[in-house]
Order: structure tokens, then C-alpha cells, then sequence
């Protein structure tokens, strides 16, 4: 059965336009999409999961899991740049490990959502809090990852961005404003504003979701090659690491019995990796960190991972537990 | 026309923010600025696909006076020591109007 | 009443969503959304709006009040200016005070489209041909005021533009052929074709305008700073032209018992203040008046009052009297 | 009849549309549609149609007809760039022949897309393998074409690419791989993939297409002044030949006996000429042809006349034959 | 290679058509334009945020002969007087191929 | 400051990629890429509206030494040949940080 989850969702449209795009990379195709194409799509997708989930919260309210969700989400946060950090520290120069301490402590906007559409072909139900969940997993890991750097590196702040800064940075990135706001709009705005958006935040949402996978294909296809350089260790990181924090999420769930649709997100949530929000935070606080080295790992290595057998391989797990 | 000191800073976007601050303080009326610029570098590749602003750089051309100049260089080395990026000055003749 | 309507609108996802992009502007959040998805989302408005108007137009048929609407329009897009250029004269260089007043007697497309979305969100109906109403308001101010600063500056135009250049630049313009265009394909094109493009223009029409208000609260926080040199008489103008546009807007309904819809969207059409196909008009016909002025004050005090509070306002007035 | 189906195709709202492109671009209007826009927008339509035909293919599966099609679309991609190429020879040097050639032995995607909605507006069906013969068609043409180039030049390959590299690039271009890609994702996918991507792939289809032909309209007529150099032989030629092109169709398709809708789109693609894939291949294979003679000839001539008058003349025929 | 002189124009976006209408009549056959360019100057910031062109700059570039740039110079001056924007004159050797 | 060489290229996209392959073969550490650049020459106009990138040219900027310019000379002048374009080389300064 683990099996035809992974072949069923092989066969799943988004993932199947992922394989395009890394394709179209690999025999050299002039297939690209527009750099502000890109930002719209994305933009869009946080939009629709962020305002959908707040209307979720809306009709469902604040019931008793909710507190332990987050609680969850956020200690993970902390702990995993910790854990990641000493162990990347052991090969890698402390600027790097930090920076990729914290793209694995944060989250990938996109498996969540990717997982979402996963869970509705499946008519499993979902919290609408698990997509605050994910908007306050996305900074604290970046501020953890800063803070080790700067420790460890006895280093008073050389960018004149004191922790403070990094701090908040973190909290405003684009990604958290739009996600947050646009769940507490959802919130707000309630049936009304539902009906009236849903053509646009629900209706062509798949659709949307399956172009920009094609889109993703491309962008992590491009990062492989630089992956190259860093070598079989990393790579290996960022495979085993996902299904350590997976591990973890998914013992978690089982033991605090969440039931199946949120435990699936929130070992999503553990197991992805950050290739936008930390990424752009680390190339400013870290500049001495290689972007060569975090962006592929989390981009080419641990996304497509997730994507293709990660998301069906927790979802087994958690059935064949729960 | 009226000779001049052209400079040409290219530096990563969010750096670009310090530069321009730095020339509207020192009261520098005119500027030039390009977006999505790439590029390589010590950084590595700056190719702008990273889906954000922070892995592209700017562009920015001043022309401006032997005395501007002065004053510009010494803030502009220390901004670009930390955030890395290039700047070239050269000559040129501006044609008054 | 009157509260509550206000209330409800502040509740209203796009409402909600241009106070996010304000919000995200002073928490310096890096939210941003790329120029050709503003112009995209833009055109697409005027597409759907003019699509839509035109079909409406279509069924409906040219009533008797065709006419009188257009003519009002008209009058007032012509009257608004001269009156304002005094007003603004006594304080402002005949530049300025002839750039603001074109402004202001031109009308803004997306405070329409809110207005629009308003009245469908309130079950109340409207007449197609006000679409119309909106596209021939767009350019006689430009005209206008140009013609206002060329006589009080007795300047030969200066820069090989004649009045009939810009005359010509006005009637042009892309978002007056967008509408207008759009408008008689609507009119044309009837039925079939408004069934097969129902799902573009009209299902999704709300969720894109909500989408477009965020870069629109984007837009208009920008441009707070800019403003504060322009100090409290223009911040006091951008108020109470307004105001009293409106309330010379309802009156003229009122007395020629224009039907609740087509009311308050002449009212907002009397309102706005253009903030895209004026400034730019202006820039090339009037390089001497400056665009941090003209801008900020109808994109970031007009435009904002009109969608939060004027739209409500004028239509609890409108039905207070009716 | 025959008028009256023109006059209706006059009466859709693409075609409208894209008049209203032109004249915006004649009356020297200021409207423009950015171009990473215009870019997705095409992807969206090789997107949608790739994946839809598909999903149509997976439900009809393959019947004896299939090959037949293909076999035609392919022998036609050959046989028409070798005649085009002889016929203009003796007005042109041998590269701008040869360029020349090859578009018109392609197809123009956009052509077959409006083609597919005609059809669609009449409720006429048509093969989903047809979508599989559109992308066959759009490579070889370039091929033949670089080869005659080559042999009456008798040059060896002077930019570093080999015969191969054009063959190699002529099949990795980005709308192949487009159409190719979701045309086997639409087979893969099957039924729930279908439902799932509906509202995004089908619903809006239509609406995304009108609009597109807006921007093909600005497109086109930005191409008239450079036409007038290439004199009246070229033009009459962007005219001539697709008749002389879709009257072979025609007739092939009633010797055939193949069902009225294929044999739409079969003549449409014989009498279509590419103005993207192409002119782009050409471009980096010949540079020595000039792109302001081969571009503005597909794109503001045939395209044009495709459009307006030729879907419904052949429609007519095909209707009057069979 | 050979010396050249290189012209670098910033103007308003709708301005440089009149630029480029220039070089078309006066025969310069060959110059590089870059669009969507920001920059402040007396007409204050260009940020393109205007929801328009008129509120972005383009920058042209040409290079070209000494004759030719004399050619130039005047109309140039007229052009920028009217819509203002900067023009940069400046030597540098092209790579004759 | 120190005295370098300024390189300058514009090309059509693609071709532009043979070029950014030999700053990468040369081993040229450091180069700025401007994308979707318009332009006018041997092979007209290059106006990006073929819906191509085909159809635009990129700029490519290089600021180096004096001995990498000479290794550097000769190749590009072979790939310009070949593929048009323009290649201008001045002398600036490098604000060394
Ligand atoms: N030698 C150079 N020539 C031209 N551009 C350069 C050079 N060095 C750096 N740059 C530009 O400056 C950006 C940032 O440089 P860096 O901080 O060294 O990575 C690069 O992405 C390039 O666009
Ligand atoms: N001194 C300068 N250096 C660089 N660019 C300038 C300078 N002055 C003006 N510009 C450019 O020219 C544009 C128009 O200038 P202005 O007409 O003076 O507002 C500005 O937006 C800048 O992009
Ligand atoms: N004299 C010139 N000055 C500035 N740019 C040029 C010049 N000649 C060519 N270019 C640029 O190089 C591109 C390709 O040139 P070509 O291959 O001659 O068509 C043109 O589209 C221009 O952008
Ligand atoms: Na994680
Ligand atoms: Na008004
Ligand atoms: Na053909």
C-alpha cells in the first residue's frame, strides 16, 4: 500500500509538471518562466492557503489542539537548527553550518501546500490553524541559526544589523506578512468574503499550484549542478535529515494523537526546508555563508524529496500508526 | 560640456538600499539606478533565481563633481567591505542643458 | 445604520487586504509585488469591468437615462477641475494647482471596480452604460487643466506639444481604450460570448480585485512620506474635494431621481481622483508641476478614504435621501 | 453561410480583441502589455491545451485515424518548407528563403488554440491526438529549412552548431516540451487529475485566450510599418500560400475521410506559420536572414488572416466537401 | 581596436522615443537601450511605481564616431533641455570584428 | 583606487552565454549581467517583442586586469564575429574595498 501511495502521487499532476520541469532542464530547453511570473504564482498560493485557512479557523474555532499544534511547531523550530548545527559544525565552517542549520529549522511554504492539495485528493480533513502553524515556523529558526553563528564566532555584529535586526527581519519577510495576514483576514471576512473569493482561492487553486510546480522543476533542476561541489555529505543531509525531523513529527502526533490530516502537515512542516524566506535572510545577515551551498541543499536535494515520495511516505506511516 | 566623475556601483539589492541612503544623505540630487541585475562574484552567482530580491543585484551610475566624489569614497568602501560588490569611478563629459 | 455599513466594509476582503499592503509598507516588511503583475492585474479589471458593462448594456438596452448620466459625467469631469484650480492657486504655483485639478476631476477605474463589488456584495443593480460613464470621464480634466495652466502661465506650449497633442494623448490613453474597447466587445459580442468568458471576467473578477487592493495598499503607503511635505492644506484637500464632489454627486442624483446603483457609482466617479492615466499625462505635458505632489495626494489620501469610508458613506446617503 | 460564419467569427470576442490590439496600436495608444505577461499567458494555452487534449486522449485512447494524422502533419511539415523554399528563391537570397520556409512549414500555436475554441463555440468535436500533431509539426520545418540553407550555400555550419545542434534545439524548444510534456501528464493523469485542474485548465481557458489576443493584436500591428519593406511579393505570398496550404488539407482530409473537427485543425496547422519557435531557432541558426522580413510575414499577415477570415473559410469548406 | 565615443543617455521613458527618433534621422545605425530604469533628478524620483512608464527612465547607449557624436550634441541638448534627464560623453575602444 | 580595465558587451541573449562560457574558462571571477536589453544594429532591431528571448540582448560587464583583458580579446572578438553585438573597452577606476 506504501507503495501505490507513492505511485499514485507520482502520478498526481503537480508532481508530474515537477518532472517536466527538471526535464526541460536537463535537455537543455529554452522553457523558462518569468522571474515576476514566478513571485505572482507564489504570492498567489500563500494568498489562497492563507485566506482558505482563516475562513477554516473561522468555522471550525480555536478547539483544545490547537495550542499543542503550535507549541509543537515552534519548539521544532528551535530544536532542529540546534541539533543540525553541531552536526553540520563537524564538516562545515560555523557561517555555513549556521546558515543551513536554519533553512532546515524553518519550513517550505510550497511542500505544505503541496501536501494540502495532497490530503484534499484524499478528502482528509485539516485544521485551518495548521497554516499558522506553518507562518511561525518560518523565522524563529533563522533567528537560532544567527545567534549560534554569532556565538560561536565570538563575532560582534559586522553588518551593523544587531540581533535585533535579524530578529525583526525574520518576523516582516514577505512570506510570514502574507501568509498571517492573509489567515486573519480569512478570519475577519468570514462566509461572505469566502463565496465571493472561492472561484479564485479555491477553484483554479490546483491548477495554479500544478503550473508552478513546473516552475519549481526548472528553479531546483538549475541548483543541481552547483550541488555537485558540496558533495555526498550534504547531499546525504538533506535526506536524512527530512526523515529524522519526520521521525520525530510523526512519534509526536502519535503520541499527543493528532489526528491524521494535521499530523501529515506538521511533519511536512518539520521535514521541509526553506529555499526563499531564510535563504534571503541569511544572504543578508550571513553574508559569509555560501549561497551556493543552502540554496541547492534545500532547493534540489530535500524539496523535490518531500515532494515526490516524502509526502506519501508520512502520510503511510501515520495511517499504519494511527 | 563639463567634465565629470562618473561612478558605478553594482552591489546586491538589499545593499543597494545602504548606497542610495548613503547619497541622498550626502545631498547627491542625481542618480541612476537599475533593478535585476545579475552577476558573479565572491559571493558566487547572483542569478536572481533564489525567487527573491536578495539574489540580484542593483546597478547604480552617479555622475557627479571631483568634490562629491571626495566625499562619497571613504562611506562607499566601508559600505561595500561588508557587503561586498564593485565600484568604479572614470571620467566623462557631461553635456550641460 | 450608517456605522454599520462602514463597519461591514472594513470587513470586506478587499478592504482588508489594501490595509495589509499598508501595514506591511510601515513594518518595512520586503512584501512586494512585481510592476508587470500590477499592470496584468490592472489591465485585467479594466477588461472585465468593460466586458461586463458592455453585455449589461447589451440586455438592458439604452434606457432614457443614458444620456443624463453621461452628461453629468461629463459636466462635472469639466466643472471639478476649473473650480479646484482656484482653490488650489491661492496656495500652489499655477503648475501644481493645474496638475492637481486634472487630477481630481479625472475618476480612479479601481475605486469604481470597488464601488462595483460593493453593490454586488449588496444585491443592488446598476446600469452597464455607467462603465461608459467612467471611460469618458478619464480625459477631459487632463485637457482641462492643461488648457487652465497654459492660459494663466501664457506660455506657447513648450515642448512641441500642442493642446491638440495632448487632446489627442488623452482620448488614447490605455485604460480609456481598454474600457472603451472592452465596453462595445461586451456589446458586440452578446451572449455566447459572455457565457464562455463568465469564469474570467466575472467568477474570479472579485478574488483578483481583493489581490490587486494589496498591491494598490502597497502602492499607496509608499507614497505616506512623500506627502508630509505637501503639508495639511493638501492633506485637508484630498479629503474635502472629495467630500464635496459627493455630496454635489447625490444631490444631482437625488434631484434627477437616478436609481440607488448608478447613484453611488456617479458619486464615487465625482469623488476619485485618477492617480495612473492623469499623473502620467501630466508628466509629459506639464514636466514643471511635480509628481511628488499630484501622486501621493490621490493615491494615498483619496483613493484610500474613498474605499474605506466615502464608498459606504455616500451610498447610506444616497438611500437616506432616496 | 460561408459569410455568416465569417461574420460570426468577426462577432467573438477573441477576434474583437484582438482588432481592439490593432487599432490601440494605430491610434498610437500608450497601451501595452508587459511582456513577461504575454510570455505566461502562452505557456498558460500550451499549458491547458497540452494537458486537456490529453486527458481527452487517455478517455478516447488511440484509433486506426491516429497515425493517419500524424503521418499527414509530419509529411506536410516537410513538404512545405521544400516548395515555399523554391517559390521564394527566386525573389530572395537563399537565407531569407530558407527562413521564410521554415516558418511557414511550422505552425503558429496560438492559431490552432483559436481554431480549438471556434470548434468548441459550434459544440463540434475533434481528436485529442490532434494536439500531439501540433507540437510534431512545429520542429521539423526548421530543420529542413537550415538544411536547404546549408546545401545551396554549400557553407559548413559557420556559428559552432552542426546540423545535430539545430536538430537537437529545434526539439528541446520551449513550446514542444510545453505541449509534448502536458499532453503526456493529461494521458498519465487521467480522470481526478482532470476534475481536479478544470477550473484552471478549461473554465478560464476561453477568457486567458481573449485576452491574449489582445496582446496579439498589439503584437501584429507593431509588425505593419516593418512589412511595407518586404514589398507586395511577400505579402501576397503570406496569403497565397496558406490558401494553397489549407487547400491541400482540405483536400487530403475529405480523401481521407477524416471527421470534420481533425480536419479543422489539420488544414489550420498546414496553413499556419510560426513567428515564435521558429524565428527564434533561426535567429541563432542563420543569423545572415533578416528577422524584420520573416517575423513581421507570419505574424502580421498570415496570422491575422488565419484568424479573421481563414478558420471559418476552411470550416466552411471542409463542412461543404464532406 | 578602434577609438569610439560612448554616448549614455537617462531620460523619461516616454522622452527617450524622441531620443531615439534622433538617432534614427541623424542614421546612427547601431545603439542599446535598457528599460525600466529608476533614478531621482530634478524632476525627483523615478520609481516606476506610478503604475506607468512615464514614471521609469530608459538608458541609451550608443557608440559611435566622433563626426557622428557632433551630429548629435545639438539636437541632444534640445531634447534634454525640454524633458530632462542626462547625457554622459565618454572615450573607450571598440573591438573591431 | 586602482587603475582596471572596463569591458562591455552587448549581444543577443543567447549568444550571450558563449560569452559568459569564456569569462567562466578564462577563470573571470567577477562580471554583471543586465537581462532584457533592447537595441539596434547589423541585424536590426531587438525589440524582445517576438515573445522571445531570441529577440533581446544582454549586457555583460567585466572589470579586470590589464593581462586578463588581453587573454580575453581575441576569443570574444571570434564569438562576435560570429553572433554581432559590440564590445567596448575603457579605462575606470576600482574603488578597492
Ligand atoms: N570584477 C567585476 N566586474 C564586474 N562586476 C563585478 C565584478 N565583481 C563583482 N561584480 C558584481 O558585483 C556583484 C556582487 O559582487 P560580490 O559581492 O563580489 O559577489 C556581483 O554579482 C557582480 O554583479
Ligand atoms: N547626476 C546624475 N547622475 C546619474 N543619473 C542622473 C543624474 N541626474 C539625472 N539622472 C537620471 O536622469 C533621470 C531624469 O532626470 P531629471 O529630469 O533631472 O529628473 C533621473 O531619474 C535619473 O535617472
Ligand atoms: N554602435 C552601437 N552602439 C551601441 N550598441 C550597439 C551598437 N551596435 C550594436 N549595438 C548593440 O548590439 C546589439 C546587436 O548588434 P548587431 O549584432 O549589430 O545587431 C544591438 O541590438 C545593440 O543593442
Ligand atoms: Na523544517
Ligand atoms: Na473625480
Ligand atoms: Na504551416
Amino acid at each position: 500500500m506504501n507503495l501505490q501511495l507513492i505511485i499514485d502521487n507520482l502520478g498526481s499532476p503537480p508532481v508530474l509538471f515537477f518532472f517536466l520541469g527538471m526535464i526541460a532542464v536537463m535537455i537543455k530547453s529554452d522553457l523558462e518562466i518569468p522571474q515576476s511570473i514566478s513571485k505572482f504564482l507564489s504570492l498567489y498560493l500563500l494568498f489562497s492557503i492563507g485566506f482558505s485557512g482563516g475562513v477554516e479557523l473561522q468555522h471550525s474555532g480555536i478547539n483544545a489542539e490547537v495550542l499543542l499544534n503550535l507549541g509543537l511547531a515552534i519548539a521544532m523550530s528551535v530544536i532542529v537548527p540546534v541539533y543540525t548545527f553541531f552536526i553540520l559544525k563537524t564538516r562545515l565552517d560555523v557561517y555555513n553550518a549556521g546558515a543551513i542549520a536554519a533553512t532546515y529549522g524553518s519550513i517550505s511554504a510550497v511542500t505544505f501546500i503541496t501536501a494540502v492539495s495532497f490530503l484534499a485528493d484524499r478528502q482528509v480533513e485539516f485544521d485551518g490553524y495548521m497554516i499558522a502553524a506553518m507562518a511561525m515556523m518560518e523565522s524563529p529558526a533563522i533567528i537560532i541559526g544567527v545567534i549560534l553563528i554569532r556565538f560561536y564566532t565570538k563575532e560582534t555584529d559586522n553588518n551593523g544589523k544587531g540581533t535585533n535586526g535579524i530578529f525583526k527581519e525574520a518576523l516582516t519577510n514577505g512570506s510570514v506578512v502574507m501568509i498571517l495576514g492573509s489567515l486573519i483576514i480569512g478570519i475577519l471576512s468570514g462566509t461572505d468574503g469566502e463565496a465571493a473569493l472561492k472561484p479564485f482561492t479555491k477553484d483554479i487553486f490546483k491548477g495554479v499550484l500544478t503550473f508552478f510546480l513546473l516552475d519549481m522543476g526548472l528553479l531546483a533542476a538549475r541548483r543541481i549542478r552547483p550541488l555537485k561541489q558540496s558533495g555526498s555529505f550534504l547531499i546525504a543531509f538533506g535526506i536524512i535529515v527530512p526523515l529524522i525531523n519526520a521521525t520525530i513529527g510523526i512519534a509526536l502526533c502519535h503520541f499527543f494523537g493528532i489526528k491524521t490530516g494535521d499530523a501529515l502537515l506538521l511533519t511536512v512542516l518539520f521535514a521541509s526546508a526553506s529555499y526563499i524566506a531564510v535563504p534571503a535572510a541569511i544572504r543578508m545577515a550571513v553574508p559569509e555563508a555560501n549561497p551556493g551551498m543552502y540554496v541547492p541543499l534545500s532547493l534540489a536535494v530535500t524539496f523535490p524529496f518531500n515532494v515526490i515520495l516524502g509526502i506519501p511516505l508520512y502520510f503511510y506511516c501515520i495511517q499504519w500508526l494511527g | 560640456m563639463k567634465a565629470i566623475k562618473k561612478i558605478e556601483i553594482v552591489t546586491g539589492s538589499l545593499d543597494a538600499k545602504k548606497v542610495i541612503n548613503l547619497l541622498d544623505e550626502k545631498g547627491i540630487k542625481g542618480y541612476t539606478i537599475i533593478k535585476n541585475v545579475m552577476g558573479n562574484g565572491d559571493k558566487g552567482y547572483q542569478d536572481g533565481d533564489g525567487l527573491h530580491e536578495a539574489f540580484q543585484n542593483k546597478y547604480i551610475m552617479v555622475a557627479c563633481s571631483e568634490e562629491e566624489l571626495e566625499k562619497l569614497v571613504e562611506p562607499l568602501r566601508a559600505i561595500l567591505k561588508k557587503s561586498g560588490g564593485i565600484c568604479l569611478v572614470s571620467d566623462a563629459q557631461w553635456l550641460v542643458h
